[in-house]
């Protein structure tokens, strides 16, 4: 199953059961179902709680957060993550500090949903990745969709929050395949770790035989596999990938024994460079692990630039798969 | 568009208020209920300023002096079941549907007691559903999100927001009425046109009018310049009523004036023009026009409200438990 | 509200497509050079739409198709000293700029040549006065803030700005349209009604009107039904003059028809609707009204499209070295 | 000469000097001269460049964008910087991108200034310091105003850049002084390094002597410099203190040596925690010094949470003197 098959299941499953659930968003109906296909079939079954509006992004996740007020749950699509650049103030200024700038908890049960991620020559308006503009909000986490995560436990896990979340979905990821049954392929195999089995881990071997540790939001996760994989195949090296759901607040003690052997930490994000979420994680990593590190965490990131339409050009600056082979490849610790 | 019993605004601005010696209309009297309220909110504002002056408030707060009868006036309109939002000027707002100046001055004084345990401060608060908060404009969308919450419950509830002349800068506005349009959904929006915002006379601000703003979503419109409360509870109740039945949006416009400054102590509009509106001011009108019941309660209050603050000031600071 | 010839566009939406029979207005015969640029854009973006369909195209982009009359109709209205802001669905706008189909399309092909050295690609160009990018309504703040460099400088330029009736769903509109008509500026808005956004009727995101919108800012509106290029031209010729002379805004409203889906592959429009509207396309009216002038300029244009497309494929990919 | 008094002779002078300057804002004409006074008298000498606006803080930021497309400069004043979350479209995804997103160098002269930070009793949606949330965005320079540097220079710098820039300005900072002449008090002596002097270097004694350096941003000078005064005289223990003009593209060469003579940073702001400019910083040092550092970087920031207004319960919150005191104390490493 494509992970947007996932995603959209998820969806619908979630509309199925839960009467009090909004999904908004621009061409989210039928039969268009969204520019990326996942809402594809809501709208048919739940014509007055999937709702196609305007060209309005501030707007409409004011709207979202005014049914969580309510006591409502919402979903907004965000058609591209791009302009969540628009929804700014609603989700920082209004939905995130409503939780607890009225003195009490207030539950918002609100997720903002959006595509995001290059390489698909959309340009430099509909290829970013902000999810570092949206770290450290108080009261706001940040989900990213994997192929190891099922989406219906994904949301329902957002949902339960009470705390508005968002969800990055990486658009080549879409089409990719789900793993399933704790195997990538036949080299690799899989499990999860964490509250909530948050996060997966993905190894060739014993992972405690692991010469370094690799860190990875669910956007990048196959082309980190396929350089590990070819590490592995090459030079017999071996990794140990964390892929998380969740990016922040983000859960690092799971990851803590593990790290702290391999001794080497690499964090791979599509971010282009400065205050990435990676910096924030190795931060935390520094605080935590700093006798057992042999080497500062290294962060591997698209370069300081916008993202260009043309793909020559793209492949210049977005982080690809040969990027994260030759950061795995340097061994020399600092 | 229709006119509710007086002038018509200009386009944009206000007119010059008229010299306080015409006093154009006679206030119609009151309920003691109403004006006791009414005096409340006014004595409320008076008492922060004077907590200001006397450096015992800090950060900032926004008094709707001159404002007051706007919400007093609506009090029976809007129930329970409605939502209120509120902005920065929201004072009289939270006091005409909760009567409650001890819980709003402590938590404007960040004291025990207090609304919001002193998180949110003048401009933040939310209790039940009231809500304010203190970014302009952006909680029209919200107002729509509850609105259609409330279309789907079927009970002919609504949602309620206060927005001043200046916030019609704000593009989230359009976004909302579009939508609350396109949806049919009750919204009920109030617009208290004072004529400025902040510093800013509102034809620095705004180009053409807000019944025209509304036309252009093919939103009713309703303009409001009456200030006696009587007569503006009569002529709103039927369409507010509508409201609640149709389901559907209505703008509706107050001519009104800001008597103090924006926060405090910064005013710059000349004494003249400040003079002419203090004689627009319903407390002195309503003082003129029924001396003996004004000076009975206008008394009351000013004492309830000087053992609020005395109370209040007194109490130990508010604790913040659940962050 | 000023119509120029033709029927009025309904609240919000636009009134069913005459079936092609009909064919209601004649149209008037074109200079060649008119053709011809309608031919080649025409042509163009039906090349672009065959590249796509070889995978010899990647990203994505929007075709004009059946709005090509547009842009031809401005071009001589329209000054090199003039900005223009586009948008997504912009290579009309362009050619009928800079007539350089293989500048353009090196741009969307990452050759070299190309405009922006193919960073911006299909819907991020910037050459001389004209510029266009991928956010809905991003752009209408920034000609304000043209228009006024503009005025300042007193040389009766203007900055035109191209917006579809989706993007009025923006709030950015909003506040760039207030501040035009508050300050005066000479913003030229060139709506192009094509009665969808994506995949959403009009009636589906706009309640009211866009003539109303406009009158909501004490802006003045026309509405434009033609899609004849003589007979636009010459109706807003004076138009766009005043704007000139007067320094103030103008919303025109084209009623155009998409002819092609949103991007590719993506149309959901009903194949009736389809039928209906491609029968109102100016290309096969006027190929049946112009037989003789439509057969010779358009097999010439197409051949020389075909070299273009030819030419540019066979570059070398685009360097960028100004990062 | 007090901060804001500073910052209005600079406004006003680049004015006078360059007839292509624009200024925009909400009620920053006279009389009333802005919320927090920083253009008063300005509009009177040029009523037709600096303009009051609509409540509409993207649109104006779009307005200056366009005032720098066509070649002017434009200064924008955001009433408070919690309101960036408006223009956060119009900075980046407008501003910001077209400097380089069409292929070739657009210059892009825009500063956006703003009051940030707490402690003043405003409340959650005017008291934040948003400054982490526009890290890493590619053209786009953040500065913020401090003590030490005079604001026609930071001024000229920024528009000089020809990219825009954003020019946080902290509100107790306003009704602080300027320093001049090398020394804060009797004690602490300053002077500047880096290319244009764009960092202030604070301290007591020979700097080689530091035992720790501590890098923090204008808004939180004094408080630092306080709780530096007080270790020395109730310690005698030194620290060495940089205030940076430019927190991002950070220039961390000039501070590299003393950096690694004493191996011990601290870096202190008042944004609250997650995603950190400092952790930004950090992460620089943590690449570029890792042999030489005792221990972590060390971030002293506010807690993950909204401010809020009641003055007890914002100190509960904000960095305060006292927590900065805390930070430089403890000594041990790790
Ligand atoms: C988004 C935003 N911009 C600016 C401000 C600062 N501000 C607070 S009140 C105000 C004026 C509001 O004017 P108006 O809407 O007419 O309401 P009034 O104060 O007159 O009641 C301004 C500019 C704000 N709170 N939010
Ligand atoms: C802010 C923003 N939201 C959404 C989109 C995605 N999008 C691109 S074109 C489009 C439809 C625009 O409709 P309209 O303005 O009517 O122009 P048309 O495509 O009909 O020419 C949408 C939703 C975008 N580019 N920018
Ligand atoms: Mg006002
Ligand atoms: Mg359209």
């Amino acid at each position: 199953m494509r992970v947007v098959e996932n995603l959209n299941q998820a969806l619908r499953g979630l509309l199925d059961e839960d009467p009090s659930l909004f999904l908004l968003g621009e061409d989210i109906v039928d039969p268009y179902g969204g520019a990326f296909k996942a809402t594809r079939g809501a709208s048919t079954r739940h014509p007055d709680r999937v709702l196609a509006t305007p060209i309005s992004e501030g707007g409409i996740t004011g709207i979202a957060a005014g049914l969580a007020l309510a006591g409502d749950r919402a979903i907004v699509e965000i058609m591209f993550g791009d302009f969540l650049a628009l929804c700014f103030d609603q989700i920082v200024n209004f939905a995130s500090k409503s939780v607890t700038m009225y003195g009490r908890r207030v539950p918002m049960r609100l997720v903002v949903r959006c595509p995001v991620g290059g390489n698909r020559g959309y340009g430099p308006t509909h290829s970013q990745s902000p999810q570092k503009h949206f770290v450290g909000v108080p009261n706001l986490a940040l989900f990213e969709m994997t192929p190891f995560h099922d989406n219906t436990a994904t949301f329902s896990r957002m949902l339960d929050r009470g705390e508005p979340c968002i969800h990055f979905e990486d658009k080549i990821l879409y089409t990719q395949r789900m793993y399933r049954g704790g195997r990538v392929d036949g080299l690799l195999r899989y499990d999860f770790v964490g509250a909530d089995g948050g996060t997966a881990r993905v190894r060739v071997e014993d992972p405690d035989e692991a010469e370094q540790v690799v860190i990875v939001p669910g956007g990048l996760a196959n082309p980190v596999l396929a350089a590990v994989r070819s590490l592995f195949l090459a030079e017999e090296r071996s990794c140990l990938v964390y892929v998380p759901s969740q990016l922040y607040p983000f859960d690092l003690d799971p990851l803590l024994p593990s790290l702290r052997r391999a001794g080497r930490v690499v964090i791979v994000e599509e971010g282009t460079a400065g205050g990435t979420w990676g910096a924030d994680v190795a931060q935390l990593i520094h605080q935590k692990l700093w006798r057992d590190l042999r080497r500062p965490v290294r962060l591997v990131h698209s370069a300081p630039s916008v993202v260009p339409t043309a793909p020559h050009l793209e492949r210049g600056v977005l982080v690809q798969e040969s990027t994260i082979y030759q950061a795995l490849r340097e061994t020399e610790d600092a | 568009m229709d006119v509710i019993s007086g002038w018509r605004a200009a386009p944009g601005g206000l007119p010059a208020p008229t010299p306080a010696a015409a006093d154009p209309t006679e206030l119609s009297a009151l309920a003691d209920a109403d004006l006791e309220l009414l005096l409340t909110i006014r004595h409320f504002e008076l008492s922060l300023l004077d907590l200001f002056g006397r450096g015992q408030l800090n950060g900032t707060t926004h008094t709707c002096l001159g404002q007051e009868y706007v919400p007093v006036a609506l009090r029976p309109l809007i129930g329970e079941g409605d939502h209120i939002f509120s902005n920065h000027r929201g004072h009289g707002h939270y006091l005409a549907r909760f009567a409650d100046p001890a819980g709003l001055l402590a938590e404007i004084m960040g004291r025990q007691g207090a609304v919001c345990h002193g998180v949110g401060g003048s401009q933040h608060i939310l209790r039940d559903g009231y809500l304010s908060t203190g970014v302009q404009g952006e909680s029209l969308p919200v107002a729509v999100g509850v609105a259609l919450h409330l279309k789907r419950a079927g009970q002919g509830r609504l949602a309620a927001v206060y927005i001043g002349d200046g916030t019609w800068g704000e593009g989230a506005v359009y976004e909302a009425l579009n939508v609350a349009a396109l949806w049919n959904l009750p919204v009920l929006v109030l617009v208290e046109h004072n004529g400025i915002a902040q510093s800013t006379a509102t034809e620095h601000q705004m180009a053409g009018t807000i019944a025209d703003r509304a036309a252009a979503f093919g939103i009713r419109h309703r303009l409001v310049t009456s200030t006696d409360v009587n007569v503006i509870r009569a002529e709103l109740a039927p369409r507010v009523t509508e409201v609640r039945l149709t389901g559907r949006p209505l703008v509706v416009e107050f001519v009104t004036r800001r008597v103090g400054p924006h926060s405090k102590g910064d005013d710059t509009r000349s004494p003249e023009e400040l003079r002419a509106i203090e004689g627009q001011d319903w407390y002195r009108r309503y003082a003129r026009h029924h001396p003996a019941q004004f000076q009975r309660l206008d008394l009351a209050v000013r004492e309830q409200l000087a053992d609020v603050v005395r109370e209040v000031t007194a109490r130990p600071l508010s604790t913040w438990t659940e962050a």
